[in-house]
């Protein structure tokens, strides 16, 4: 497994802060879809900031594909060709009066001509599924929209990584669901995506690793599936599993479940491996 | 480019005070008349001075790598109008100086004087110039933003020139010395703020 | 340095419970001082002990108040230039008694910017606007201040999120990407303001908001021992520039 | 069971959109917590800002104890003591420079002396657990704390009902469940809450009762024990029911739960109702 992306011994404090980023590092899978999992204020975003080289770390290094990064006009320019990263109000990043010509920003800058930039954003409103939307102005999406305008804008660079912070904050279950949705048909491709988040359930949806993140350091980096059930573990990042691996866990030590089943990652799943009792042996009613 | 603290001496800093006073005044009572009609304008008001503050924060990439920024004057001042710009730039001047370190409380009455009250009556009587020659809108709005802008850069040498007159060749010649050293930042500067201005005035307008 | 370094700084300093009154004699007292009294040793005198104040007394960092003071005397290192020279009809020359002249200017200057740097890193903004309050500025005023300053953090930080989502996407890469970029940004966050104001106002009428907007601030009474101390240090201070 | 709020026949258009409530009628059981339960963008914050009289609706109306709002100057005054709202982002509503003397601004608007005053902040932030924060300016509060400073500064007015819009957005789990903790203490004390939710789980955890909303009318109010173990009627307003209760119902159809326990609110409830099976009858290993 190469990492595409990595960090090593990061450190990071704001000026007149405590520090932010302490020690910290971690390797970001080619190919794979990373979650940066941790409460609220522990420096998800600082770190973000830093695998796209907007911050440059005060002691350690951020490697691109294993070469140190280049904080150089020219370097970060390829730099952030290479690993685009979308914020979490898409509203800091939607700026141009219609969808489409939001979505050409990042291709113009890299360079394309129009003709080449016109095809990058059809592909990416395609990728998102908002194709229809291409002549709105924004202000006139609702949030899912929104944010799948942000993340196209983003796709239409054509990166390798694809950063998103917190990417389903603020949206009901309906535009969570559909972003997840989207965003596994990226990672189908080839895409490899880093989401930080402070929701377990969304690294149990969506996540092939889980990176537990807890004061500015990675507590433990690994498969979801070997991360998510340990309670022990997340419990020293100050985290619970997520309700139904815990529920799944439970009807397992119950004898409920075949201990040998798969981590369920959606309701359906968990019910799947609770096998119905014979009605001679139900509880008694 | 705000005159920093200490820099001019006693009897420049009160003068300047006193020539800012009578404009400032004007403005307060013009914000006390738009309050008691409209207690919902503070917000407003507000929301705009903190807008002026976070764009003249905003750095602009230069060749001397010196601090110049935006002075937004021109935007204020065809937004607002001047007396209510010169409240506005006092506070944020205020802040400036006790949130950045940049400016100062001595130089408070001079700066006011150049960057809130010269510069968007210069921006504004462009403006309103210019909308009367039938110069179009870009146009205009570049005119004025980008003279403001310059007027206020030229008004604060004129203050340093008056406070430390050249030995030899008296008050030109130090206004030619203060404007010299800074025209290299602020002649693109004020170009820059002119084309920004007009970008952002045609994006609201559109809007 | 941003927005919110000297403003964390005042609020969380060892001095940030002194009372105003104290604050602001060592501060703007030294400041008249520094304008008032001849440099030498006037300001010297003044910067030697406004310092003391700062490091011994209110334990500012000495990291964050070099990091602060290199934007003033970069000011200086310009202005002060043009007290050297001057211009005759043969062109610029160094300028006779230019370089006492540039000294005595740099002391003074740099003994005020101390004092200002003393209140800004001691002294929280709230402060500020209680004292401002009680010095009889209009409430409107006062009032309009402390939105702005409440205002300036959430519009600033907007803005810093907008400049990294336009970097990231390779804005602000030439001159002519970075005009266009930041006039985007300026664009889209002054609407941003005016839609925060409007429901600011609407936050506020819910708490029976009526035009007025009257908060109760702790006021700390004035330490006598402390007030008495600042102001043998000026006395001497004047005292010494006398006899000298 | 009184109704210290209700609504009937509301309609409400905003100024040249289509509108955002049709004939919406709606009840709020006194001293019980309401979840207003809906998708994004489906007009529960409009139907808040008409609870406390920031907006007009265009026909019906709303009733405070029984009697029609009174719009003027003072009857807004005294509606707004009895109503308290606090906004779904906390920026929108702390002005202050200090925790403190923002808590202070609510009591002073209601004419009490500045003794009078003091006492509720000081109660307020107790009651909220932010006591120690008094002296911090807004801006260097973390979201959760900036949440229960705009609350306090609703609690301080001694509001009959408290009005919360979106009470958890954006707040991470441990945030969330200090919030919810706080929140069951205010109904204990007999303070009246409603709060808009596009979040089942947090209906789930302390709604009393629901009325599920959807484009802009309430489809369906009840206890919160009948309507979130009802899938067909969430069905019909895009939901679905909790993971907990989906997972709940499946374990009750299978026989491995008594048909008689209550709907769970937490992990903890649905394992206790999970009863082991004997060893001897455990599925296949």
């Amino acid at each position: 497994m190469t990492a595409i992306l990595s960090a090593t011994d990061l450190h990071y404090a704001y000026p007149g802060e405590v520090p932010a980023l302490r020690q910290l590092s971690l390797g970001v899978p080619t190919g794979r879809k990373l979650a940066i999992l941790g409460p609220n204020g522990a420096g998800k975003s600082t770190l973000l900031l830093h695998l796209n080289g907007s911050l440059r770390p005060d002691r350690g290094a951020v490697l691109l594909a294993g070469k140190p990064g280049d904080y150089s006009r020219r370097g970060l320019l390829q730099w952030r060709s290479r690993v685009a990263l979308v914020l979490q109000d898409p509203d800091d990043q939607i700026f141009a009066a219609t969808v489409a010509e939001d979505v050409s920003f990042g291709p113009l800058n890299q360079g394309l001509t129009d003709t080449a930039a016109r095809a990058r954003v059809q592909a990416a409103l395609a990728a998102l599924g908002i194709a229809d939307l291409a002549d709105r102005p924004p202000h006139m999406l609702s949030g899912g929209q929104k944010k799948r305008v942000a993340i196209a804008g983003a796709v239409a660079m054509e990166p390798e990584v694809l950063l998103l912070d917190e990417p389903t904050a603020g949206l009901d279950r309906e535009g969570a669901d559909q972003l997840i949705a989207v965003l596994r048909q990226l990672g189908q491709r080839g895409m490899t995506l880093v989401f930080s988040t402070h929701d377990i359930d969304l690294a149990l949806a969506l996540a092939d690793d889980v990176a537990l993140f807890q004061d500015g350091t990675v507590l433990a980096q690994g498969r979801a599936e070997t991360l998510l059930c340990d309670p022990a573990l997340l419990a020293s990042a100050g985290l619970r599993p997520p309700v139904l691996v815990e529920l799944w866990l439970a009807a397992q030590a119950r004898g409920l479940c075949p201990a040998s089943g798969q981590m369920p990652r959606t309701p359906e799943a968990l019910m799947e491996q609770l096998a119905p009792a014979p009605p001679a042996l139900r509880v008694a009613q | 480019m705000h005159i920093m603290e200490g820099f001019l001496p006693l009897s420049h800093a009160l003068g300047w005070y006193a020539a800012a006073a009578p404009f400032v005044v004007a403005g307060v009572r013009r914000i006390r008349r738009i309050l008691r009609e409209k207690p919902e304008a503070r917000m407003t008001l507000a929301a705009s001075g903190a807008f002026a503050f976070v764009l003249s924060a905003l750095k602009i990439p230069s060749v001397t790598g010196s601090c110049s920024h935006p002075t937004g004057t021109g935007l204020g001042a065809i937004v607002f109008g001047p007396p209510v710009m010169a409240v506005l730039g006092v506070i944020v001047l205020m802040f400036q100086a006790l949130l950045l370190a940049h400016g100062g409380l001595t130089t408070l009455g001079a700066n006011a004087f150049s960057m809130a009250i010269v510069g968007p009556w210069v921006a504004y009587g462009v403006w309103k110039l210019a909308g009367r020659l039938g110069l179009s809108f870009a146009v205009s709005v570049f005119l004025a933003a980008a003279l403001g802008d310059l007027a206020t850069y030229v008004f604060t040498s004129l203050q340093l020139a008056l406070a430390y007159p050249d030995p030899a060749s008296g008050l030109v010649g130090a206004a030619l010395k203060f404007g010299g050293i800074f025209a290299v930042t602020q002649i693109p500067l004020a170009i820059a703020e002119g084309l920004l201005t007009v970008v952002v005035i045609e994006a609201l307008s559109g809007k | 340095m941003s927005v919110g370094t000297l403003d964390r700084a005042a609020s969380l300093n060892h001095w940030r419970h002194r009372a105003l009154g104290e604050k602001a004699l060592i501060g703007l007292g030294f400041l008249v001082l520094a304008l008032v009294l001849p440099p030498w040793p006037g300001a010297a005198l003044v910067a030697v002990a406004v310092l003391a104040f700062t490091f011994l007394g209110a334990r500012v960092p000495l990291r964050l108040w070099l990091a602060t003071v290199v934007l003033p005397l970069g000011f200086l290192a310009s202005g002060g230039l043009m007290l050297l020279v001057q211009i005759t009809g043969d062109g610029v020359s160094l300028a006779p008694g230019g370089a006492e002249k540039a000294a005595f200017l740099c002391l003074r200057a740099m003994a005020a910017t101390f004092c200002l740097m003393f209140l800004a890193l001691t002294t929280p903004m709230a402060d500020l606007f209680a004292g401002l309050r009680r010095l009889a500025v209009p409430a409107e005023i006062v009032e309009l201040a402390l939105l702005t300053y409440r205002f300036v953090f959430l519009i600033a930080d907007e803005a810093a999120a907008m400049t990294a989502a336009q970097r990231a996407r390779l804005g602000h890469s030439s001159r002519r990407r970075w005009l266009r970029s930041t006039a985007m940004v300026a664009a889209n966050l002054l609407p941003r303001a005016l839609a925060r104001a409007r429901r600011m106002e609407t936050g506020l009428a819910a708490r029976g908001w009526q035009g007025e907007m009257r908060v109760l601030s702790s006021r700390v009474p004035v330490c006598r021992k402390t007030v008495a101390l600042v102001l043998a240090v000026q006395l001497a201070v004047l005292l010494a520039v006398v006899l000298a």
